[in-house]
């Protein structure tokens, strides 16, 4: 396993919301091909701990590394820190696909328009080759017809799915989801995961918070169950699901189904 | 150095108004131009509101006012003045058929019109409202004049000879008279009208007056008054 | 368009929220302004304030009589002007939809002159209305003002008031008249009681952007507060003072109406917003 | 009196060439034109200014527009455009005169459009403010996400993505600011309201010309409200229909 | 059966919306003290046949008895029918309850308000002797405490209870409900369904539109199925629920389970 580069790699991630801990330190590393899911009770941190990695949140202490680069970080002088160069953190983001809970497209670019902007305004791709990746990756997710529609006129997992396109337009190191599936209808839900299942197979690395467990089982090769701010117990998909030992993880798996 | 003119942006004839194709004439116009070209002045028409014209002058959005301005103690405090270029009496018109003269007594009751911000609104409102007339103020000659042809007022007061453009035109004709001058104050009414200027800026004002000087002796202030008065408008 | 999201942004209808008002910067802040009003105080001259009070007072309540007057008058023609645009056969459809647009469409001072100047120098033209019991108020000039000020709150108002009374919902309505209310009943106790609670947070702005057009009527000789302000200036050839005076008169005119709307509008709690 | 009501509809006087007096009126509504275009343009770039500092500026900077918003937004226009006509370009005049230059010419132009500029400024801080505010948090989190830089969020996505909301107000702020250009006959400018006025006493045919004015504006506005509505349409493109 | 007098009696009720004939022909009577229960799929007419009932929508034939007395009606013109009273019409819709799907309550009264409105109004009942029996009506729905809430501060639920209370202000002979529950949240209905079966024990004439199936067999005397316009099966809740003989109303009630 330790052949592979390190994609991502966290060290003892700490974060607080004022007087609220919610990461109480987080070491996390994934290599590449990784496939994590992160799962956990609501308002464990599994949200927060996604979003400090491309510093939506500022961590309040630890340090981010991806591929081989870390984030360089320095104090705020309110206790807390950020990053020391905001153009790294730019450069660093723009190399991370995020797909958000609620989609979060444009809504005022067409679908086209949502993928190829971050390639064209933020890696400078040239326009036609951008707008050339965009619709083989459109054609990939089943949108191609769609492609100059407006989001709004779009169903959620169509938007869903577009937002995976749009993440994956950048050629991102890795790919971050934050229950992507979660608002959406429940036959929606479907269309979403095999477009997911499908960038697993091929091995890209991904970490993925999630409430579909079985669909966790099935796709990742490492599950981190996180609670209260920490690593509760983290393992391959069938000790974790198979082979419980702590009592939290054991009544966390119990109550899901 | 271009100086900018401050003309009431109301017309006043016949002194100063804009005509159909946007310049303005009169006499005050005339007078300006030969004033201007004896002082060897690059002067340009600017029409301000008339109830700002002093302000506009302190904070130099003009540089002089020609606007029949009539030199006052009061106005002295604040700005600066040339000598007089002409001066007029004080006149007040009512409707034909009514029977009253220019004194307070018969003015009683009655509601005098006067345009705002002029010599006549203090007049008036010291001998005639005092004496239980009501004073109406108005932006504009021209509307104090419309609303007693419109019956809103009983009587007008200004200055004698606009008020005699406005009976020689079509709606004075028909409709008002002449009905005297009043008593002379020359505290308030001041002592002639001169150009209005702002305090301090001597070399102009001597300029100024030098040029006054020269076209009344040389004639070109009778010439271009010809064309408007009959009589000798710069007075006594 | 939508009106109604627009008038909070044009005219003022918010005060600033007294919790947490005291913060560190605001107290420099105000020790600021207290420098700037006391400079303002000392330096600038104020020794006519009391030679004028009286006047300036006489003029506040022009101004205010000027304002009531017209919002309410104005009000009860916007009424029947946004009833008539919701339910009414189509020519009064068209009348009122024409109003409307024809004054909204141009701007107050000119209609205000239209009247005064132009409409108001034909009336004595005919002698019937010279010697009618009219006539003594039609050589005023405030029933000018007023009319032009009234016609412009009802016009845009009568707007406001279209689309409060299409937005009650109809089945209200239908409920009104499955308890057999006649339809005048069901107009008086329900539709615009619930049309003018729904207009409420509009009618605040357009209050506050009707106090701000009364100072027009100094142009056609009514004597306001701004008239009054205008003569001082006159008389003291004073550019900045009278004007400073006249910008706080409003500023408190406008606070006062606020809470005032603000005390009427909680009368009936709204959810949420 | 007879011949009064004659000239009532004397047509002639709004004869394009001198003696008529329709081409002082356009000249008139020209240069009301050119006021409101400056003026709203200005108040655009203050307004976007404004929201944006109102939003995320500093504490002090958010106070600020707040004494701006609301002093300008209590105060009648009349009133401050006089207050501005005097003391903004006195100030400006003694600003250039504290920092070496002489005074200034300010044009009446200039002036107009400075003093309906920032009176505008005020209503389009609000209006924006408002517009901002209606753009989703998680489509700028989005774009965060992406690595654009926070001048790139607002040009690309924060701005084009609040326009359909603030369309509606941005429209009646034009309409409002057509309509405020009469203001500045009271300060002596020849716009259309003042010539109209001129034209109105030199010629005693007072409702003829109102009337016209009237339909000059009126034009304005109905020819205005088209293009809004082919502005609005397309801004909306992206907006599913309401439902 | 035919001892109690006659609260109802319709006609051969016909009612088109331009070229749809939604009601082909309907009649029923509801004798004092009946709870009848109209059921039917969706379009096949209840509502409207309801509402026809007071006159909300003009019937486009047929007559309307209530307590014996007939809606007098005539040609309107366009080929339908109106109300040759108006007054009339309104005397009669004061004494019919209606209660409907959305509340309806009058947003900008409170509770006691909307109660106290028809009353007062319309029947010209004194406003003390009002409030007073507004309150006991109140209570027996559980909304005494609420009176002088606005509607929009109550939940759904309550809102109806309400509602019911409005329309027994009026003392109505017959109350029509329409719905009263569908667009309640499912853990509200129960509330509501309590307090509308407490009138049906009370022997209360009651037309009621429902497809809460349990509830309408165990409250009511008589079941109406309404389908494409007509009726095509109506008798006692065991019968029809039990037994029933045509083929659509098996296949709805096989539909509703
Ligand atoms: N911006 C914030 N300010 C204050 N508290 C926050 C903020 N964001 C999150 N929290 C708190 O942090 C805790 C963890 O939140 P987080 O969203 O990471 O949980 P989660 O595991 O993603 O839960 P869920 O499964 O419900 O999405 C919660 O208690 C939440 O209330
Ligand atoms: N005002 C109207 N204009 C035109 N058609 C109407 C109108 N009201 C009802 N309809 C039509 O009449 C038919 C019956 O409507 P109705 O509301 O009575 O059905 P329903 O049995 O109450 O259905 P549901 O169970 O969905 O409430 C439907 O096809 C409907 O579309
Ligand atoms: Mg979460
Ligand atoms: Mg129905």
């Amino acid at each position: 396993m330790t052949v592979r580069a390190e994609a991502i790699a966290v060290e003892n991630l700490h974060k607080r919301f004022g007087p609220l801990e919610v990461l109480k330190g987080v070491s996390l590393t994934a290599h590449e091909g990784d496939v994590i899911a992160i799962i956990g009770g609501s308002g464990s941190g599994k949200s927060t701990f996604l979003r400090c990695i491309n510093m939506l949140e500022l961590p309040s202490a630890g340090t981010v590394t991806i591929h081989g680069e870390t984030i360089a970080m320095k104090k705020d002088g309110h206790g807390g820190m950020m990053p020391a160069d905001r153009k790294q953190v730019q450069r660093i983001r723009s190399r991370l696909g995020m797909v958000f809970q609620n989609f979060n497209l444009w809504q005022h670019m067409t679908i086209l328009q949502n993928v190829i902007e971050a390639p064209v305004h933020v890696l400078g791709v040239p326009k036609a080759e951008a707008v050339e990746r965009a619709e083989a990756l459109l054609r990939r997710v089943g949108l191609y017809e769609k492609r100059d529609a407006f989001p709004a006129f779009l169903s959620g997992g169509q938007q869903q799915r577009a937002a995976i396109a749009r993440a994956l337009a950048v050629q991102p190191h890795v790919m971050l989801f934050d229950e992507p599936t979660s608002a959406l209808d429940p036959e929606l839900v479907g269309e979403v995961l095999t477009v997911i299942g499908d960038l697993a197979k091929e091995k890209r690395t991904m970490i993925l918070v999630t409430h579909e467990m079985k669909f966790a089982r099935n796709v990742a090769n490492h599950i981190v169950f996180l609670a209260n701010g920490v690593i509760e117990e983290q393992g391959p998909p069938e000790e974790i699901f198979g082979a419980p030992k702590s009592e939290r993880l054991k009544k966390f798996i119990s109550s899901i189904h | 150095e271009q100086l900018k003119v401050g003309f009431a942006a109301e017309p006043y004839p016949p002194f100063a108004a804009p005509d159909a194709s946007g310049n303005w004439e009169g006499w005050e116009v005339d007078f300006m131009k030969a004033l201007c070209a004896e002082a060897k002045l690059d002067c340009v028409i600017t029409p301000v509101a008339w109830d700002g014209i002093i302000p506009a002058l302190t904070t130099k959005k003009i540089d002089m006012i020609i606007g029949s301005m009539s030199i006052t103690a009061e106005r002295l405090k604040t700005i600066d003045f040339s000598d007089k270029y002409y001066n007029t009496p004080t006149g007040i018109i009512g409707p034909k058929g009514e029977d009253f003269d220019a004194t307070p007594e018969k003015l009683a009751g009655k509601t005098i019109g006067v345009q705002v911000a002029t010599v006549h609104q203090a007049y008036a409102n010291k001998y005639f409202g005092e004496a239980g007339a009501t004073i109406k103020e108005y932006q504009t000659q021209d509307e104090a004049n419309n609303d007693l042809a419109a019956g809103r007022l009983d009587a007008v007061q200004a200055d004698a000879i606009a008020l005699g453009a406005f009976l020689d035109s079509d709606q004075g004709k028909d409709c008002c008279e002449l009905k005297g001058n009043v008593k002379d104050d020359p505290d308030i009414l001041g002592a002639g009208v001169g150009v209005g200027l702002r305090q301090g800026e001597t070399e102009l004002k001597e300029k100024i007056n030098a040029a006054i000087k020269a076209i009344r002796s040389n004639g070109t202030y009778d010439e271009f008054s010809k064309k408007y008065f009959d009589f000798d408008i710069y007075g006594g | 368009m939508s009106d109604d999201n627009t008038i909070g942004a044009m005219a003022l209808t918010e005060l600033p929220d007294r919790k947490g008002f005291l913060k560190p910067h605001r107290i420099i802040l105000m020790a600021i302004a207290a420098v700037l009003v006391f400079c303002a105080a000392w330096f600038m001259r104020w020794d006519w304030l009391p030679e004028y009070g009286w006047r300036l007072a006489q003029g506040v309540g022009v101004t205010l009589l000027m304002l009531f007057s017209t919002c309410i008058l104005g009000f009860l023609f916007a009424v029947p002007l946004g009833l008539v645009q919701v339910t009414g056969p189509w020519p009064l459809k068209m009348l009122a939809r024409g109003f409307c647009t024809i004054i909204r469409g141009t701007p107050l001072l000119l209609q205000l002159w239209l009247l005064y100047y132009g409409l108001g120098s034909l009336f004595p033209q005919f002698p019937a209305i010279r010697q009618s019991f009219l006539w003594p108020y039609l050589r005023e000039a405030w029933p000018y003002g007023v009319a032009a000020l009234t016609m412009s709150f009802a016009a845009y108002e009568g707007e406001v008031m279209r689309g409060a009374f299409a937005g009650v919902p109809a089945g209200e309505l239908e409920a009104g008249r499955a308890y057999g209310m006649s339809r005048w009943t069901v107009f008086r106790r329900i539709w615009l009681p619930r049309a003018i609670h729904r207009a409420l947070p509009t009618l605040n702005g357009e209050t506050v952007l009707q106090l701000k057009a009364t100072p027009l009527v100094a142009t056609i000789t009514v004597i306001d507060v701004y008239a009054v302000v205008s003569k001082i200036r006159q008389m003291t050839y004073l550019t900045y003072e009278p004007l400073l005076l006249l910008a706080l008169i409003y500023l408190c005119l406008t606070a006062i109406l606020v809470v005032a709307f603000r005390a009427l509008e909680n009368k009936i709690p709204t959810r949420g917003a | 009196m007879a011949a009064d009501t004659a000239s009532l509809i004397n047509w002639s006087l709004l004869a394009l060439e001198p003696p008529g007096w329709g081409g002082v009126l356009l000249a008139g509504l020209l240069n009301s034109i050119k006021i409101a275009i400056g003026g709203y343009s200005l108040g655009l770039i203050l307004g976007t200014g404004g929201a944006f500092g109102k939003l995320y500026g500093g504490p002090v900077l958010k106070d600020l527009l707040e004494v701006y918003t609301t002093l300008v937004r209590a105060v009648p226009e009349l009133v401050l455009i006089l207050l501005l006509y005097y003391a903004g370009t006195d100030l400006l005049n003694q600003l250039m005169t504290a920092i070496g230059y002489g005074p200034v010419d300010i044009s009446g132009l200039a002036a107009g459009i400075f003093v309906i500029g920032i009176v505008q400024g005020a209503y389009s801080t609000e209006v924006l403010r408002g517009a901002i505010k209606a753009v989703p948090a998680g489509q700028i989190e989005a774009a965060r996400a992406f690595g654009m830089s926070p001048g790139q969020i607002m040009r690309r996505v924060t701005l084009p993505a609040m326009l359909p909301h603030a369309i509606p107000g941005l429209s009646n702020l034009w309409l409002i600011s057509t309509k405020d250009t009469a203001l500045l006959a009271v300060v002596g400018f020849s716009e259309l309201t003042l010539v109209t006025r001129q034209a109105a006493g030199s010629t005693k045919a007072y409702l003829l010309f109102f009337c016209a004015a009237g339909a000059l504006y009126l034009a304005l506005t109905l020819v205005s409200n088209v293009i809004i509505r082919l502005i609005e349409a397309r801004a909306r493109r992206g907006m599913a229909a309401p439902a």
